[in-house]
């Protein structure tokens, strides 16, 4: 433990592109750039499932059964491709090598919890409200964004809370394609035998506290988003926090 | 079988690094001491040696496939040389402390390799590690992560002239896919390989000679714990075993093997058994 | 990669079935040690919560802090500690299964109508018939859902497990020495049977909880 | 004097079988009983949800709890049996103070039926009934006997419904299990929360009505809870009409209750009919029948004539040979005629069953050309004839005394 | 003969001041409609769940829809704004065929008021009553303006409600709230499916009363889904009465389901009550009033006693001098003194109003003493004498010829 602290104490430790202040932008900024793009993908789809009813069954299992997918796999086997593919598609290799791996692997991550709580979010909009929202003359579009949204939205922001909760911890892994992040410091820590486990401990340290602070930071973000209406009916309903990350999909 | 193992020989714990070539030797071991009638537990892959080593060191394991010169730095790198047997010989005395004894070495090694592209070496004219200094700002550098702490890679790095760190550098694991694949797929210009490593034959890298011979020898042998020893009936017969096994892995028959299991993608027990046939290493 | 090598070798496929059941087996065994293991912890501290509703937020807090803790650090860090047992493997696995479990089990108690409590207490149930003959059979449905997410998350995640070593290495293997070999029906394989271990689990739960949930509609169920 | 009639809206039902203790039912009292509720958070505490409140039921009755939303009629129920302790007073059981039982027998000798049913989702309807005999730890075929029996009794096929599930119900089949259920150990006391509140109004009826029935046999003791005013004059022995506040503002027969209301409140709760609605507590039996003039097919007409003129009606009540009427004959149609022949007989009153309330009496005779109902006996034969002017004799009657009227057995 | 009433349970109602298509109403046809489900996952298809429905409701009538569940009327209501559309036939709007025109320019000229309400959660009282406006793109200030008229109209003071949020109102509140909303842009037809079903009887009978006053400024087509027979009546212009399997049982005005029942259906359906029911339809002011003998406070009595001896009845009625009733007075308590004074005045009979309905009207009189009652004008001046026999009589007439009694105007 106090070799732990040794660790974050030393200055060295705080400075330079190694150190942590580097290691947790680079972190944050692949976590954001990963979570950002696999909304792109997941929350339109989740929508139109939600909202529609059609294709539901296939792309919620396949959601589902995506957050099985080894990250690790993804990162090695998405490796010489992208590097094969840089000269082809003119991108530098060094993206090839580090970020494009890393970044997929995340995205995949990312997008299960993101399109299952989208479309159970909507799923879970009372039928009557729709209608009545249909019979005042409100077009699919509009019911979708002025009612189906602003009431899903909870669910959605806690899909979203899960998504980005399990790419902090597993971005760590792209440091294997020599990517930053504080996944360096458990991955450098663990190549250093007994003598790295504090750097490790402090890597990992460094990630949960990340982690954890999002999280709260994004939770404060979801009380904010909820309706208040939606809110003060819940408070109603509910004596225990509902369940954000799984909502019985 | 052979029969050397007596029948209240305790079972055999060997363990290897989560590399092929650890995989290959710890199960070529494994197999002619089964083959002698010794009872054999595999615990394969147990990741680096700073992962292992500690394992191996509480008992966890019996006997481990090493690198004589790699072994030796991970206790004491000031002691390393460029000759396998004395490497050896000083391994089994910082060893011997611990309770582990050092078997025979092979006569093949496998040591750190500083590779290039075969393109980079045509057009920079390198073909040794002295030709790096010149030209180490051109250069986007593999390195391990480690390599600060690592007298072989940053220490020799800087007697080849070379300023640490370099500008350009990737912290990619030495030996390890994702660094060979790096070099072939110019992200980096230079990797540190191992020699014996397949991908050096398969993406026709260059190996650049070690001329300050910066890099120790790294012949491979057996570590065994002596309170395993203590335990056999015949624990020369043992020994004899496993040197007899060792002392028919040359650096030719190393590579070649190495690139049966990943150019060939065969698997480690298949092609270990095939060469201890071929040496006639085996009963039967 | 060799020239002329597909990318899916079936003659290997063909004749390694031994090992590729027995990886098989053990990634199975490296899921369902977890699972039953949050499970326990995670219906404890569920019961627990619903006695004392102020622990829950802390228990989410601490299940949630497990659950974000980088899996190969958890690994590295254990390794020192339980050596090259099984335990290793389990512990974090487990521990990475608790924040689903429990939110899930909670939500199964929370789901049961207040109405059909009421009913219950009016006819002389004790707390603890209520517990066992009311309480957890409605909860079953949203429990076994939590279920089934955790087990396909734990199923992937354990392919990391290899990491500690051949003996814990389950599919994860094959990843690793796919690499290691450059042969990519390995790796390749190795994450489509954990893909299809998962979807193996999904189905199993589903058709668990409508085994054991015949009262339920097709309604109540959804979708998932 | 009258017989009053319970509730007479069920003709199939004589109150009166019911012995005081007869069968197996207990007196509930309320003694003093009142609760405040803590104040939760953020909401303020109920001041008195149930105030001061003293009730005592007989055994074997109906008493029903009426009132606005809001007024502690669930309340005051749940404190029965004990899901909701009093603040303070007591609640007698067969004069024994409920809180001194063991709570688990106490509820599990009292049924209780609820608007949400609250059936147990996961068991079948045959468990979902034989809950209560399980915890008193009846062996399983026992057990299933009773379930089926109270199956039948409830109007559900058991070969039917036995092994569904309560989801593959309609509400109305739901509620039937709900009192099945509650049913199952016989208890003395039965609590029920308006049971029939959340069904369709053609099906509420059917249940109300089937309930009745039912009670006849069983003759329990039963609180049972309704904001409808209706509902608690056909379903109460007695009513007590409770305001907001959680006090009773009247507590008396559904007739008291309709005839002398005791507040301007209870006025405003029974509504502006209550004229009619306390008709629709006495039958045709109760009245005293007019006669008329009468003669029989075949009869000859001169002294049917003759009765005529002493009678200030025009027409003549043609009867058959077993004195069942035909119809209405205007006395010139008999001028010329010698004999009574069926073909005068003009049908154009209606014929009323003896068991018919008043108030559907009335509604038919309004509705009438001849506003004179026929009243037959069991074999059809004439017993009087009622109009609208003795309705309202009688009405006015009972409204000028409608205590003396009133002959609830009390314990 | 009588002037009819559409509805007098609402008695400051003045049906006829709303002419055909005065105010902004249109006519609503069903042409031969049918609505066939398709079967889906497991259920079966529903296999006409409306058949061949064809009904004209004019411009600015409440035309209800009624009948048990599942008989499909919420299906027919649907059609009208293509939530549902039919399998055949045509549904014209003012003439126009719902289905040639956009479907959410139609929409949003058509309210919608649903039992759930269906406000939205996320949206304040305000917002959600300008849902419409908001989509038909008036701006912010002309919308907050309407809200308010519009919550005003349906008795929700603005200031206390326009920011909060549905959770946070009652039942009945939300109700209006619904109206309110549905109301916004004017629209001149409205569906309204059992809009007062989920309240309390105490708060429906107030919401049916305030949205029958609505109704009579607003004068809108009106569809009216209900299950109850009582709402039907007072609420309707004309009812249609559904039975299952999707077809209309009768179509025609209160008066005419109650009187001529086209079918068993509908006896059953319209209840046992249907006389009383009926009754309910009319006002006292429909029937004609006796006449009696009367007496101004401080005439001789002389007089008074000389026109009793010619009449039947043997009460004196005595006026102020302004002709108000005070009360009856009995021929032999007038035999001895010379001069009406008011404390001969017993007044033991009901005041009737004008605007009362018959049905009312009987109720009170039989429970009054002296079964007569004094219907007075607006000054309170006597306009006659009201007897449960000139009902009955009345009641009678109509129910020979309720057709020519109807006037309800027709397009
Ligand atoms: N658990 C509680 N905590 C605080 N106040 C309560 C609680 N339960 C009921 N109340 C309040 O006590 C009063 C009486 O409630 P109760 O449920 O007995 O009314 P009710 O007559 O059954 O009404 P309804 O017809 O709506 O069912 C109400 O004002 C209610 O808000
Ligand atoms: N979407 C649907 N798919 C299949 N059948 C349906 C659907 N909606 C309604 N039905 C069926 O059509 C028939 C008429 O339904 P509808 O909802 O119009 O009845 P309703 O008269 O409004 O009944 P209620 O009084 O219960 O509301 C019913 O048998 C119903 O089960
Ligand atoms: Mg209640
Ligand atoms: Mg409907």
């Amino acid at each position: 433990m106090s070799e732990v602290i040794a660790w974050f104490s030393d200055p060295s430790n705080w400075q330079g592109s190694t150190g942590v202040p580097v290691r947790l932008w680079e972190h944050v900024w692949i976590s954001a750039v990963s979570v950002a793009v696999a909304t792109v993908i997941a929350l339109p789809v989740g929508l139109y499932t939600g909202h529609t009813g059609r294709f539901a069954g296939v792309a919620i299992n396949l959601a589902n059964i995506g957050r099985a997918i080894p990250s690790y796999a993804v990162l090695v086997m998405v490796l010489p491709i992208s590097l094969s593919l840089a000269p082809v598609l003119g991108y530098s290799p060094n993206l090839g090598l580090s970020f494009i791996p890393t970044f997929t692997a995340m995205v995949l991550l990312a997008i299960p919890p993101i399109l299952v709580n989208a479309h159970a979010g909507l799923q879970a909009v009372d039928r009557d409200l729709i209608e009545a929202a249909r019979a005042m003359g409100l077009k699919e579009r509009e019911i979708l964004g002025q009612v189906e949204l602003p009431i899903a939205m909870t669910v959605i922001v806690g899909g979203f809370r899960t998504a980005v909760l399990n790419v902090i911890a597993t971005a760590t892994i792209g440091a294997i394609v020599s990517f930053g992040g504080l996944g360096r410091f458990i991955i450098d820590g663990r190549l250093r035998g007994v003598a790295g486990i504090p750097e490790l401990i402090s890597g990992a340290i460094l990630v949960t506290v990340l982690a954890v602070t999002v999280d709260l930071l994004l939770g404060g973000l979801q009380r904010r988003i909820t309706p208040d209406g939606v809110k003060i009916a819940e408070g109603q309903s509910f004596e225990l926090p509902k369940p954000a990350l799984s909502p019985a999909s | 079988g052979g029969g050397a193992a007596g029948t209240d020989d305790p079972t055999v714990r060997i363990g290897s690094d989560n590399f092929y070539e650890s995989r290959l030797m710890a199960e070529i071991y494994a197999l002619v001491l089964e083959d002698a009638g010794y009872t054999v537990e595999r615990s394969f892959g147990l990741g680096s040696r700073q992962e292992r080593a500690p394992a191996f060191e509480d008992g966890q394991i019996d006997l481990v496939p090493e690198y004589v010169g790699s072994g030796l730095g991970y206790y004491d790198a000031t002691q390393i040389t460029g000759d396998g047997e004395t490497n050896r010989e000083r391994l089994a005395t910082v060893l011997a402390d611990k309770g582990i004894t050092v078997f025979g070495i092979t006569p093949g090694e496998d040591t750190n390799a500083a590779v290039v592209r075969q393109a980079t070496a045509d057009e920079l004219g390198l073909s040794s590690m002295s030709d790096l200094a010149a030209v180490q700002a051109d250069l986007r550098w593999g390195l391990p992560p480690d390599c600060d702490e690592n007298p072989l890679c940053k220490g020799a790095l800087e007697q080849y002239g070379i300023t640490y760190p370099p500008a350009e550098r990737e912290s990619l694991a030495a030996c390890d896919v994702p660094i060979a694949e790096a070099l072939n797929g110019d992200a980096i210009d230079f990797a540190w390989l191992c020699s014996t490593q397949p991908a050096i034959v398969q993406y026709g890298f260059v190996v650049l000679e070690d001329d300050l011979d910066t890099q120790p020898a790294e012949n491979i042998a057996p570590l065994v714990r002596n309170d395993f020893l203590e335990q056999l009936s015949d624990a020369d017969a043992f020994q004899a075993l496993l040197d007899g096994a060792s002392a028919g892995m040359t650096t030719e028959e190393l590579t070649r093997l190495g690139v049966e299991v990943s150019v060939n993608q065969r698997e480690v027990d298949e092609v270990a058994r095939e060469w201890l046939e071929a040496q006639g290493l085996l009963g039967d | 990669m060799q020239e002329g090598r597909p990318l899916i070798d079936w003659v290997w496929i063909s004749s390694n079935p031994d090992d590729i059941l027995e990886r098989v087996l053990q990634h199975i065994q490296l899921t369902a040690l977890p699972l039953v293991l949050g499970f326990l912890i995670s219906l404890a501290l569920a019961i627990w919560a619903l006695r004392q509703p102020r622990i829950y937020t802390p228990v989410i807090a601490l299940t949630g802090l497990l659950y974000t803790v980088p899996s190969l650090a958890a690994f590295a860090v254990l390794r020192p500690i339980f050596g090259l047992s099984l335990l290793t493997a389990i512990i974090p696995l487990t521990t990475y299964t608790l924040l689903i479990l429990f939110r899930n089990i909670v939500a199964g108690f929370q789901s049961v109508p207040p109405d059909v409590l009421e009913a219950a207490e009016a006819m002389g149930y004790t707390r603890r018939q209520r517990l066992w003959r009311v309480q957890i059979p409605l909860a079953v449905p949203l429990t076994i859902a939590g279920v089934r997410l955790a087990a396909v998350t734990v199923i992937g995640l354990a392919t990391v497990a290899s990491i500690l070593g051949d003996a814990f290495g389950g599919l994860g293997q094959f990843i690793t020495e796919g690499l290691q070999q450059l042969f990519p029906t390995k790796y390749l394989m190795g994450a489509a049977l954990s893909v299809a271990l998962a979807y193996l689990a999904h189905v199993l739960f589903v058709r668990l909880e409508k085994a054991v949930t015949p009262w339920a509609t097709a309604r109540a169920r959804g979708i998932g | 004097m009258v017989a009053p009639v319970g509730r007479a809206a069920n003709p199939g039902r004589t109150l009166n079988r019911v012995t005081s203790h007869g069968g197996n039912a207990a007196t509930v009292e309320f003694d003093h009983v009142t609760k405040h509720y803590d104040a939760v958070e953020g909401k303020n505490g109920t001041p008195g949800a149930v105030n001061g409140l003293s009730l005592k039921v007989p055994a074997g009755k109906i008493c029903v709890l009426v009132g606005p939303s809001g007024c502690g009629k669930t309340t005051s129920l749940k404190m029965v049996n004990r899901l909701i302790e009093p603040t303070s007073g007591r609640i007698l059981l067969d004069g024994v103070d409920a809180s001194s039982r063991d709570v688990i027998e106490l509820r599990r000798g009292i049924g209780y039926v609820i608007q949400q049913v609250g059936l147990f989702p996961h068991q079948t309807i045959e468990e979902n009934v034989a809950t209560v005999p399980r915890l008193l730890g009846w062996d399983q075929s026992r057990r299933m006997t009773r379930a089926s029996e109270l199956m039948a009794l409830v109007g559900l096929d058991p070969g039917k419904y036995a092994r569904r599930y309560p989801s593959q119900l309609s509400g109305g089949e739901r509620q039937r299990v709900g009192v099945a259920r509650a049913l199952a150990a016989d208890p003395p006391i039965m609590l029920m929360d308006e049971p029939f509140g959340a069904v369709d109004p053609i099906v509420r009826e059917r249940l109300q009505n089937e309930f009745l029935r039912l009670q006849e046999d069983l003759a329990k003791t039963i609180l049972f809870v309704t904001h409808d005013i209706d509902e608690a004059i056909k379903m109460g022995d007695l009513v007590a009409v409770f305001q907001l506040g959680g006090t009773v503002a009247q507590f008396g027969t559904p007739a008291e209750i309709l005839s002398q209301p005791a507040s301007d409140f209870v006025t405003r709760f029974v509504g502006s009919d209550r004229g009619l609605k306390r008709l629709s507590l006495f039958r045709v039996s109760d009245v005293a029948l007019e006669t008329v003039p009468t003669a029989r097919v075949g009869d000859p007409v001169a002294p049917a004539l003759a009765k005529l003129a002493s009678h200030p009606f025009e027409y003549l009540l043609i009867l058959d040979h077993e004195n069942r009427p035909l119809g209405w004959a205007h006395r010139e149609r008999l001028l010329l005629i010698e004999k009574i022949t069926p073909d005068l007989a003009n049908p154009s009153s209606p014929v009323l069953d003896r068991r018919t309330t008043l108030k559907d009496a009335l509604s038919q005779l309004l509705e009438a050309d001849v506003q004179a109902g026929l009243v037959a006996d069991r074999n059809g034969a004439l017993r009087g004839v009622l109009t609208v002017d003795r309705i309202a004799d009688f009405a006015r009657l009972q409204s000028i005394s409608p205590l003396a009227q009133d002959g609830l057995d009390e314990d």
